[in-house]
Formats: C-alpha cells, sequence, structure tokens
C-alpha cells in the first residue's frame, strides 16, 4: 500500500515540478520580450522607459543568471511567494488568489459531488426503465456535449434575464458589504444558485450515462449471472453491479477534474463570479504574467491534491487495488 | 424418478434465424444418478444444463416440458424458476473463477444471497463451515475477497456454495475443462462425494472429455447436432456402445498405451451440419459409415435394452 | 539438430526491474530429426515459454539453445528469417492463430512476403495448394474463407501447412490439439506422426499424458520449470520413477481404467523407490548444483535413457 | 481475462466520452469473435452481415451523420451566401432575426448569420487538426508502449500520466497567453499536444491484449517487423475502435477550443463559434436579451459535438453486439 502511493505520490510531484518548470520557462522562451510587452501598454514617457525596463528586470529577477533565475523560482515558490500582481497594483498574486479561491471551492466541490452522486443514481435507474432510459440518453448527450460557457450563457439569459429569478453577475449584491448578516449570505446564495446549476448540469449528463453504460456491462458479467442462476432477486444483482460500477466512474472523476476544473474557470467568467476564473480572465486580458502563472500553479496544484484524494477513495472501495499493492495478484 | 425431461427445444435467436441448438431432448435422471453428458463443442450440450437452470435473453424456449420430483418447472418462465433455483436446482458454471463479486468478501456474499433467498445465514454458517472442510478450505476463507484465492480455491468454493441448500439436481457445465490434470482428479472426485453425502440427488456433467465421465458418471449420454446420440450406464458404452457416432468417439481417444506406430488411431471425417437449418433425417447421416436410405428420416430416441437408448435406424 | 544447453528463463516483474520470476531453471534436451519429443506439465510448468524461446519469441536469459550448431541467440535479420525459413512453430489458439479481420490466406500471403517474393501468382497457388493437400486439406474449401468460417481442426492443419511450406525441419507444436473436438484431434495428431515419418523434429507440448504417449519416441516431465524427469517414452511410462510424474499418471483420467485401479498399480510399481530420493542416492547428499530454492537442477541416470531429477519438494522431509 | 486494472483503462475527457468509451473498453478487452469450446459457431458466423445491418438501420449513426452534414453544408454554402469579411460592420444595430438577416446582427452590425457560418469551418478544422494530431500522438505513444513493453513502456507511461494530471487547459493557457499573434492552426496544434493521453492509455492497453494474440506470434515466424506486426496485424484489429477513439478526440478538441476562445485566448484574427460567445458576453448580449447573438454559436457546438457522441455510441452499438442488448 505504502509503495502504490508512493509510486502515485512520485508521478504526482514528478507532475507538479514539469509543470512549475514549463510555466517558469514560457516566459523566457516566447518570441518577444514580457517586460517590452508590459511597457508597452503603458503610457510612459520615452525617457522612463530604460528605468522602468531595469525596475522590471529586477522584479522578475530577469537581470540574473539563467540557473539563478530558476533556483530563486523554487526557492520563491517554497515560500508561497508567486510574486505580485502587476494589474492589482503589486499585490501578492498568492493573497489576491486566496481570496478568489472559496469562491471557485464553493461552486465546485459541491458540483462535483452532487453531479457525480445525482448521475450515478440516475444512471443507475436508467439502466433497468426503458422508457427512463430513452430519456436519459439523449439528454446525457446533449448536456455533456454542451461548452460549459454556453450552458451557463442559457442558464443566467432563461432565469437571469427573462424569468429574473436570479442574479446574472457577481458573487454578491454590490450593495451589500461582506459581513455575517443573513443578508449577505441570502445574497450569496441568490449569486451562487445558478453557477453551481449550469455546472451540476453538464457534468450530471456525463456521470448518468457512464453509470448506465457501466450497469449494463456489469449486469452481464460472469458474477452476476451466477447469482440470477442462483434465483437472487434483481434487488441484490443491480446492487452489486451498481457497486462495481462505480469503480471506474471514480477512476472517471480523476481523469475528469482537469476538465472541470477549465469548467468551473469559464463559468465563473459568464456570471463574474469573484472566483479564480474571472481572476484569470482579468490576467489574459491585462497581460498578468506573474498572475497568470500564479494562478497556473495553484490550478495545477489543486488538481494534483484532488487527484490523491480521488486514488485514496478508489483504493478504499476496490480491494483488488488494495491487495495488488500487497503483490499478492499478478 | 428425479429428473424427466421430455422433447425439450430451446434455441438461440440471431439475426440469421433460430439456432436449434437443442432440438427435442428426452430423458430420464434417476434418483442418486450422476449423468455424464459429452459431445463436441456446439452439439448443445451446455445448452441443455443452462435451459434446466436458466432460459437468458438470448435462448428461446420453444417446446417440451422438464418435471423435477413430479414436479414441472415453469423452465420458461425466467421469474417463476427463481423459487426453484439453488433450492431445487443449481449449477456449477464454467465461469466458476469469475462467478464471485469481485468487490464483496466471499463471506459477505453468501449471506447476501442466502438472506435473499428466505435462508437465515447464521443457521447455514456451521453447515458451510463443515463443507469448506470437506473441499479444503477453512472457514477464513469467507473474510477474504475472491482476488486473493487461487483458481482452485475459487472452484471449490463455488462448487460449495452452488450445493448449500441440498438441491436435488445439480449441473456441474465443463467445470474440469480449465484445471491441470492433478485439481481435475480433485475435482471430479469431489463431485462423487457431494452425491455419496446427500448433498446432491442427481447430478448432469458435462463435459468434452469422456475420459473424466468415465471415472465419476453412472450413466453417460451423448449428444450430437442437438439431438442425443445414446445414454447409457458408463460401463455399457464403454464396452458396446450402439450409436455409430458414440462408437467412433470413443475409439478415437489415444489412452495411455496406445502408440501411434504400433496402432493408429483415427478420427471422425466431416463435421457437424449447420444448426441454423439443420438437414432432415439423422444429422449424423453424412459422416455416418453406416448410412443407408432409411437415414433420411428422422431416428426416434428409444430404449433398445434396459436403460439402454440410442438415436439409430440400424440399432433400433 | 536440436539442443538446450542449461536454458533458464527469469521474467522480470514489477516496474524498472523489481523481482524475478524464474520460469525455466537449467533445461537441457535434445530433439533430433525424425523424432518427436513431447514435453509434458501443468500450467505454469515453464513449457510454453520453452517453446517459444525456441521460436526466438521471447529471449533466454542464460544457458544456450543451438540449431544445427548454431546459436540461436546470435540470429538477427537475414540469419533469423533463414532461421524460421527452417524451425516453425504452430499453436493452441487455432481461433487466436489467424488474425481474425483477414482471410486466412493471410498467413500464406506473409510468408510470401518474405520467403516468396520471386513466385509468380500462379506457381504461388500451385504451392499453397500442394502444402493444403499434404495435409488432407482441399483448398476449394478452405482458401479465401475467414477463420471463423472453419473449425477447429481445419484451421490447425492450415497452420501445418504453412510450416511445410517452407523448408521447415524442426517444429514447434504447442498444445495444438487441447482445443480441438475429440473427433478431429487424432488426426492432426496423426499429421505430426506422418511429419515425424518425413524427418521432421518435433517438440511436441502438451498436459495430457495419453497423447504425450501416443506419439512420441523421447518424454521430458516438466515441474516448476525444471526437468523432473526424462527419458525414452516406454521408459518413463512404463516405470515412472519421480514422485510428480506418478502423481501425474494417478490423475490422467483413462477410458478404462478407473483412477483407484492406476493409483494401486503405480504404488505397486514404486514401491522400490518409496521415500527414496534417487537422484540423491546416487549422487550423495551434496551432489550437484542446486537452485536457491533448495531443489538440485541436476539429472541422473536412473536406468538406460532414463534420467530423473531431485524430488524435492515433492518428497517428505529431506533428500 | 482482465488483466487490466479498472485504472489502466482509458478515459477520454469532455463529460459523456468518459463513461461513453469506459463502457465500452471493457467488452473491447475481446475486439473479435472467438469461438470457445461450447459456444455456437454460428454467433460468429453472422457477424459481418449483422454490421451492415445495424449500421443501415442504427437511427443513431444515421441521425448524427445527418446533423453534421447539414452543419457542414452550412459552413460550405454559409460564405458563398455571405461573401465577404463575417467581422464587417454591414447592417443594422443590434437587429434580430429577420428575412435579410437570419440570425440577426450584433451590437456592431455584424451579421451573426455570417459569423455562425465561417465559425463552422472554423470549428470543425479546430476539431479535425487537434484531434486528428492527438489521435496520431495517442497512437503511436500506444501502439509502442503497448507493443515493447519494458522500459520504454514503463516511461512512456510515465510521460503519459504527467500529461494526464496537467489541467491542460491551464497550460495552454498560459502558453497562448504569451504568443502575441495566435492562428487557428496554431490552437488546433496546442490542443492536439495536450489531449491525446487518455487515448494513448486505452490504445496501449488493447495493444496489450492483441500482442497475446497468437497470430502476432505467427506473423513474427513469418519474418515480419515490428513497425509491419503494429501496423499490418494489430492495427486492422482495433480499426473501430481507432475510429471511436478519434470521434472523441474530435470532440473533445472542438470543446476545448471552445473554452480558449471564450477566454479570449482564441486566434487572435477571423472568427470562432466560441469567439461569438465571448463577443456576446463582453458586450452585454445577455443583459440587452440579444439571444440571437449567443445562441447559434453555443447550439452550433453543442449539435457538432453532440452528433459526434452519439455516432460514437451508434457505432459502437454496431461493433460491440454485447451493447445493444440493453
Amino acid at each position: 500500500m505504502r509503495r502504490y502511493f508512493g509510486r502515485k505520490l512520485s508521478i504526482y510531484l514528478l507532475t507538479f515540478f514539469v509543470a512549475a518548470t514549463i510555466d517558469w520557462l514560457i516566459p523566457r522562451f516566447m518570441p518577444g520580450n514580457p517586460v517590452q510587452t508590459l511597457l508597452s501598454r503603458s503610457a510612459l514617457p520615452p525617457e522612463a522607459v530604460p528605468a522602468m525596463t531595469a525596475y522590471y528586470n529586477n522584479l522578475f529577477g530577469l537581470d540574473q543568471p539563467f540557473i539563478q533565475q530558476y533556483v530563486n523560482f523554487w526557492a520563491a515558490l517554497l515560500h508561497g511567494d508567486l510574486g505580485r500582481s502587476v494589474y492589482l497594483s503589486g499585490a501578492p498574486v498568492a493573497k489576491v488568489i486566496m481570496d478568489a479561491v472559496p469562491y471557485t471551492l464553493a461552486l465546485l466541490v459541491p458540483a462535483i459531488l452532487l453531479s457525480w452522486w445525482a448521475g450515478n443514481k440516475f444512471g443507475a435507474l436508467a439502466a433497468r426503465r426503458a422508457l427512463l432510459d430513452n430519456a436519459v440518453l439523449p439528454i446525457g448527450y446533449i448536456l455533456t456535449a454542451t461548452p460549459y460557457m454556453w450552458l451557463a450563457i442559457v442558464v443566467a439569459w432563461v432565469f437571469g434575464i427573462v424569468l429574473g429569478i436570479f442574479p446574472i453577475s457577481g458573487g454578491y449584491s454590490y450593495a451589500l458589504e461582506p459581513s455575517l448578516t443573513w443578508t449577505f449570505i441570502g445574497s450569496l446564495l441568490a449569486h451562487w444558485v445558478m453557477p453551481f446549476a449550469s455546472l451540476f448540469l453538464v457534468m450530471f449528463g456525463g456521470w448518468a450515462i457512464g453509470m448506465r453504460n457501466m450497469i449494463i456491462y456489469e449486469l452481464d458479467a460472469d458474477y452476476s449471472r451466477y447469482l440470477k442462476a442462483l434465483g437472487a432477486p434483481s434487488g441484490l444483482i443491480r446492487r452489486y453491479a451498481f457497486r462495481n460500477a462505480m469503480l471506474p466512474q471514480i477512476t472517471g472523476l480523476a481523469l475528469q477534474l482537469g476538465v472541470i476544473v477549465a469548467g468551473a474557470l469559464v463559468t465563473e467568467i459568464v456570471f463574474s463570479y469573484p472566483g479564480i476564473g474571472k481572476l484569470l480572465l482579468a490576467a489574459v486580458q491585462n497581460e498578468d504574467y506573474f498572475l497568470l502563472q500564479g494562478i497556473f500553479l495553484f490550478v495545477i496544484g489543486g488538481v494534483l491534491v484532488a487527484n490523491f484524494l480521488v486514488d485514496i477513495a478508489y483504493v478504499l472501495v476496490d480491494p483488488r487495488t488494495r491487495l495488488g499493492m500487497r503483490g499478492e495478484s499478478a | 424418478m428425479t429428473l424427466q425431461v421430455t422433447d425439450l427445444r430451446v434455441y438461440y435467436r440471431t439475426l440469421a434465424g433460430d439456432v436449434r441448438a437443442l432440438d427435442g431432448v428426452t430423458f430420464d435422471l434417476a434418483d442418486g444418478e450422476i449423468m455424464g453428458l459429452a459431445g463436441e463443442s456446439g452439439c448443445g450440450k451446455s445448452t441443455l444444463g443452462n435451459s434446466l437452470v436458466r432460459i437468458d435473453g438470448r435462448m428461446k424456449y420453444v417446446a417440451g416440458t422438464v418435471r423435477l420430483d413430479g414436479l414441472e418447472l415453469p423452465i420458461a418462465d425466467m421469474d417463476r424458476m427463481d423459487e426453484f433455483r439453488f433450492k431445487d436446482i443449481s449449477i456449477i458454471p464454467q465461469y466458476a473463477m469469475s462467478a464471485l463479486n469481485p468487490t464483496r468478501k466471499i463471506g459477505r456474499m453468501v449471506a447476501d444471497l442466502l438472506e435473499s433467498r428466505g435462508v437465515r445465514f447464521g443457521e447455514m454458517r456451521t453447515e458451510l463451515e463443515r463443507r469448506l472442510l470437506l473441499v479444503g478450505l477453512t472457514e477464513a476463507v469467507l473474510d477474504r475477497y475472491p482476488i486473493e484465492l487461487s483458481g482452485g480455491m475459487k472452484q471449490r468454493m463455488v462448487m460449495v456454495l452452488s450445493t448449500l441448500l441440498n438441491p436435488s439436481l445439480l449441473i456441474a457445465d465443463e467445470i474440469t475443462s480449465a484445471l491441470d490434470v492433478t485439481s481435475q482428479r480433485a475435482v471430479a472426485e469431489t463431485l462423487v462425494e457431494f452425491r455419496a453425502r446427500g448433498f446432491v440427488k442427481g447430478m448432469i456433467v458435462i463435459t468434452h472429455d469422456v475420459s473424466i465421465l468415465y471415472q465419476v458418471a453412472d450413466t453417460l449420454t451423448i449428444m450430437y447436432a442437438g439431438k442425443l446420440a445414446e445414454k447409457a450406464p458408463t460401463s455399457v458404452i464403454m464396452q458396446k456402445a450402439l450409436h455409430p457416432y458414440t462408437d467412433l468417439l470413443i475409439s478415437s481417444l489415444p489412452e495411455v498405451g496406445v502408440r501411434f506406430d504400433e496402432r493408429r488411431l483415427s478420427g471422425i471425417p466431416g463435421t457437424p451440419p449447420s444448426l441454423l437449418n439443420p438437414p432432415p433425417g439423422c444429422r449424423f447421416r453424412d459422416r455416418c459409415p453406416l448410412a443407408f436410405e432409411k437415414c433420411a428420416e428422422e431416428p426416434p430416441f428409444v430404449e433398445v435394452a434396459p436403460d439402454h437408448s440410442v438415436a439409430c435406424w440400424k440399432v433400433a | 539438430m536440436l539442443q538446450l544447453d542449461g536454458v533458464s528463463k527469469v521474467y522480470r516483474v514489477g516496474a524498472f526491474g523489481g523481482t524475478g520470476l524464474t520460469a525455466v531453471r537449467d533445461v537441457s534436451f535434445t530433439v533430433r530429426a525424425g523424432e518427436v519429443v513431447s514435453l509434458i506439465g501443468e500450467s505454469g510448468s515453464g513449457k510454453s515459454t520453452i517453446g517459444k524461446m525456441i521460436l526466438r519469441l521471447i529471449g533466454v536469459t542464460s544457458g544456450s539453445i543451438t540449431f544445427d550448431g548454431t546459436d540461436i541467440a546470435r540470429l538477427d535479420g537475414d540469419s533469423l528469417r533463414a532461421y524460421y525459413r527452417s524451425v516453425q512453430g504452430v499453436f493452441q489458439d487455432p481461433f487466436s492463430s489467424y488474425n481474425p479481420v483477414f482471410k486466412v490466406d493471410h498467413i500464406f500471403d506473409l510468408l510470401r512476403g518474405t520467403y516468396f517474393r520471386d513466385a509468380g501468382d500462379a506457381d504461388w497457388r500451385r504451392k499453397v495448394e500442394e502444402s493444403l493437400e499434404s495435409v488432407m486439406l482441399d483448398p476449394a474449401q478452405i482458401l479465401h474463407k475467414y477463420p471463423h468460417q472453419l473449425s477447429g481442426g481445419q484451421l490447425q492443419r492450415l497452420l501445418v501447412a504453412r510450416a511445410l511450406l517452407l523448408d521447415t525441419r524442426f517444429l514447434v507444436a504447442d498444445e495444438i490439439i487441447s482445443m480441438l473436438d475429440a473427433s478431429t484431434r487424432i488426426d492432426v495428431l496423426n499429421l505430426l506422426g506422418d511429419l515425424k515419418g518425413r524427418g521432421l523434429g518435433i517438440l511436441f507440448i502438451t498436459h495430457d499424458l495419453s497423447l504425450g504417449n501416443y506419439i512420441s519416441e523421447k518424454t521430458v516431465i516438466l515441474s516448476r520449470g525444471r526437468i523432473v524427469e526424462m527419458g525414452a517414452t516406454g521408459r518413463v511410462y512404463g516405470n515412472p520413477l519421480h514422485p510428480y510424474t506418478r502423481a501425474l499418471m494417478g490423475s490422467v483420467p483413462q477410458l478404462h481404467r478407473k483412477w483407484s485401479e492406476v493409483e494401486a498399480d503405480l504404488a505397486a510399481k514404486g514401491a522400490n523407490v518409496a521415500g527414496r530420493c534417487i537422484y540423491h542416492a546416487q549422487h550423495g547428499t551434496d551432489g550437484g548444483p542446486v537452485a536457491p530454492d533448495g531443489v538440485a537442477t541436476g539429472l541422473v541416470e536412473a536406468e538406460a535413457d532414463h534420467f530423473v531429477g531431485c524430488f524435492r519438494p515433492y518428497l517428505e522431509g529431506a533428500c | 481475462m482482465s488483466h487490466q486494472t479498472p485504472t489502466d483503462r482509458g478515459v477520454p475527457p469532455g463529460g459523456s466520452p468518459v463513461t461513453a468509451l469506459t463502457g465500452a473498453v471493457a467488452p473491447h478487452e475481446a475486439p473479435v469473435p472467438r469461438t470457445a469450446p461450447g459456444r455456437l459457431p454460428s454467433e460468429t458466423v453472422g457477424r459481418r452481415r449483422e454490421i451492415l445491418y445495424f449500421a443501415l438501420h442504427g437511427r443513431k449513426v444515421l441521425v448524427s451523420v445527418a446533423i453534421l452534414l447539414v452543419l457542414l453544408v452550412i459552413a460550405v454554402v454559409g460564405p458563398i451566401l455571405r461573401p465577404g469579411d463575417p467581422n464587417a460592420f454591414v447592417g443594422p444595430l443590434g437587429a434580430p432575426p429577420s428575412a435579410d438577416y437570419w440570425f440577426g446582427t450584433t451590437t456592431f452590425g455584424q451579421d451573426v448569420f455570417a459569423q455562425f457560418a465561417s465559425g463552422l469551418t472554423a470549428t470543425f478544422l479546430v476539431g479535425l487538426t487537434g484531434g486528428g494530431l492527438a489521435a496520431l500522438i495517442g497512437m503511436t505513444v500506444g501502439f509502442v508502449a503497448g507493443y515493447r513493453g519494458g522500459v520504454l513502456d514503463e516511461i512512456l507511461n510515465m510521460i503519459t500520466n504527467v500529461v494526464l494530471v496537467i489541467p491542460t487547459l491551464a497550460l495552454l493557457l498560459v502558453v497562448t497567453a504569451y504568443l502575441s499573434a495566435r492562428g487557428l492552426f496554431v490552437e488546433a496544434i496546442f490542443i492536439g499536444l495536450t489531449s491525446w493521453p487518455w487515448a494513448a492509455r486505452a490504445i496501449r492497453a488493447q495493444t496489450f491484449s492483441l500482442k497475446t494474440r497468437e497470430f502476432v506470434d505467427l506473423a513474427r515466424m513469418s519474418g515480419a517487423s515490428s513497425l509491419r506486426v503494429i501496423f499490418r496485424e494489430i492495427a486492422p484489429n482495433m480499426s473501430s475502435y481507432l475510429f471511436l477513439t478519434f470521434i472523441l478526440l474530435f470532440g473533445g478538441s472542438i470543446l476545448i477550443a471552445a473554452s480558449l476562445d471564450f477566454i479570449g485566448l482564441g486566434p487572435t484574427d477571423g472568427t470562432s463559434l466560441g469567439l461569438m460567445m465571448y463577443n456576446a458576453v463582453a458586450w452585454s448580449a445577455l443583459q440587452l436579451g440579444m439571444w440571437w447573438w449567443f445562441i447559434p454559436p453555443g447550439l452550433g457546438i453543442t449539435a457538432i459535438v453532440g452528433a459526434l457522441y452519439v455516432m460514437n455510441v451508434g457505432l459502437d452499438e454496431i461493433f460491440n453486439p454485447r451493447l445493444r442488448e440493453a
């Protein structure tokens, strides 16, 4: 077991190392000089340019030897220092990100868990009811083929503009100051509902279809046939099939995390939800490279941690992996 | 009589039409009898075994009756048959190695199954452990996952589980074919032991290996192309088979002691007919050295001597 | 013509090195032209591994395999293709031996692409038909069919025909009839007998002792990657010495003798060697090379043309 | 029979295929029919006929092909009907759909239909290029890792795992953000370079199981080279599988491209469906109720990707008779 997790952990660490290195390398290998790009944007008087160039070179550490820059980068990273945001007037990137994280997590965690739970339940149900099956399949396929942001746009348009039920922009009402009052919490919730719902819907379709297909496959597996031959009621057989069909769904969750996170980012953009996604858009639009790099590293780290959690969950559910780790199976 | 099968017909549905895998089979199985069922692949022997337990979606019940202990089985009715499965008629399937749910501890699975059939696991546990010991397993296996067991252990576990409720009839479907010779013998002898201890009354042992059947079966039934060719006590068939197919089949099997240089054996030329649109008359006709005009008509499966039935015009 | 000399195979298990699994340990025997040697063992005995090593499908970890005096490990490119001109194999599962998306002719086309580039169409067709007829197949019924349209027996003969198309002098027949129906398997086995008559050397790999006895001149019994007993077929079957061989023989279902009779017979025959390791009796307690698991790997000649290995771990107590 | 742990199964990105293919992978472990003892040979005899039968009667495939064809026709015919730069300011500002402007106009008077048609072309191109490149890499890595095994397999596996867990959109963001001028193909190539891992895994697993088939040994004993064995023996056995993989990669690429465009990191010139949505949101089409601006592009993407997924399932049912009996 320790060996298994050791192996997993080393892959994740390697991934993080590779990703961070790419992150660091890109601005240094891309055509054009990021500092020049930066300066050309701001209307500086020409005589200030050399001074500003020197300032930024120093700020970015570009005036140091190449290797030194790389070492500094890791040293800073390990101290949680992701540099400073240019567009937010020098605020530390790490802090800027941490302020946005709760919003993103508040969207992602419930959307992932609930859609996974509901999708699996629904898919299992569909697998045995022809009528439901005929409805679930087309809807499921349409939902999963929908780009996250478009579903978000449609949801916002229908429920926000046409029906006017929910606010379509922001994390809370601009008229309020963040505080622990019921009014504020109510506003938070009202703003949360639509981004959450649109994320939930896209993912829900995928899980439902996946579960349906897996259940059908499991119901044809040898253990199911044996139980049927011994007259076990279909309830028991389905319960077993469901449990075994969950395993690939857990793996699917792990492999989907990157895509889901990306989906959450664009959803936030549609709703101007003050999470990482909105921050990302601002970084792109303002060519704030430190912020962009910081967000990238943060997202990578988040996805890796989530992957590790899913790995642990998988091991807890599937005895085969546990035993395989002890080296008892070939 | 434990089991009476009369004119049983079960077909497979395919797009090309019905495959007549079981095309009118009639036989009896006496109390305490171990009947060996042998034949070439595709002759319908496994279909016969399966249709007595569970006719699944791909199979189609066409005609015939099955009576077990005097009661007619609703073999065409999947739901009503549930009552009989496991308790009255049970199977050790061909895929015994993968028959256990991989993500449940074996004891838990057995308990779930028993409780779902209205049997208290607690009451059965002592008997279960006794039978496990009989096949060389300890109660510790109940606390294990299937992956922790070797292939042979899983096979024995399934054997014990399938017979736990003392069914009247047990179907053992190709249960030795994936095993090494040493395990084959152990498994085959366990079947005999189960009968001796009264765990099962009658048994149909399906295999393509006639020599295994010679070791354990009281009677031998040979199938050919969806029909029964011959049924007789094992020793009778071995000494004096009446159906030409049986005869040729047995004489094509090499025995320890027979050598190519000294006595060259030979197989049966030709292949069995397609069961999609089988030709009329005796289905062995094309390969049969004794065939004559009469064989264009279908030979009935008749008793030519006590407990010895054959479907062949030359004999009957 | 074919000689195995101290051949071992260790499979690597696990990521980046990891542990080794010894599938074959220190195996030596020879096969002469016009001779069938049956290699008998249960699953996991390493018998198929030996066949694959001879066919150069997997490498040898230590020891050497020589064919007509040439170490086959050194072959590559042209010399390997020349080797396959003389040495061919037929495997257990006829359906798996054919690529299901192609017609059966594909196995001949593959050969043509390598060995008969110059043959004209008519010439080639005649050659293929001749080889089919030599295994008693009707070309008209067989060619241009998909594998699933033919029976297992036909497919296996077709594979033998493929081997005959080349100048095959040595054939590895790995369980070639175990998946065939009883009514046709004996004919494929007879085919091997006929090839032997034509001077081919054949390694017949099987788990079925009665088949080995039927066809072979020489028998090699393998257990856990090691030869436990070897010699002229009559000697090995008539007087099985190793406890493992005797256990095997006692378990083989026979047609006219019950297990209990066979067992009594074996017990009577084996009374003289019961409980005594012949290898160590001859060799002394510390003689010969010993494997890490404590089993001596050598063989001793118990009688003329009849060799036997250490009785461990099939003997209670020490040797 | 399965020596794969469930974790080794390839799983594609983008909701549905994830599982559409996982569901299919397991039956695919035996992609070719075999007649085992006791099984009826006729089960396999009718296979070829069955494939034809289901291809002609499979509604899923027919409907999805029809949808794709209609969209393809729009992409081809659109620029002929509305020649000129689709981004040109040609009409009234923010007009709803009418006889003159079928899909209405944007806040700036751009013709939404013209943008839609040219965006469709871009979408198909991105899917084809990105999906094609990803399929190529996935197949190469999968074949080599699966067939050669050993240390090479370990290394390729490691690389695959690393690329698999990197959230590729985030990586693409960083890369593209630094490129001042970006074309459609640059975008497609980046997508192709990052979206292959699940395909590589799935193909590796398939290759691994096919490699043990004896016909591979037979080909080697016929003097065939590794390359020949892979492409002439193993690949034809997986052709249906490879095609399904490509379809899923095709759809996945379109979705990734849409996300990139939407963040403003799409092509810097020309138009695309994602870019249309980006502009619609950026210029408050939502608040202004200009539904004709943001509905068509999203619907177009959904229709293409949805049709691809449904086609995947339809074809899978044809290739895998087991899935048919639900």
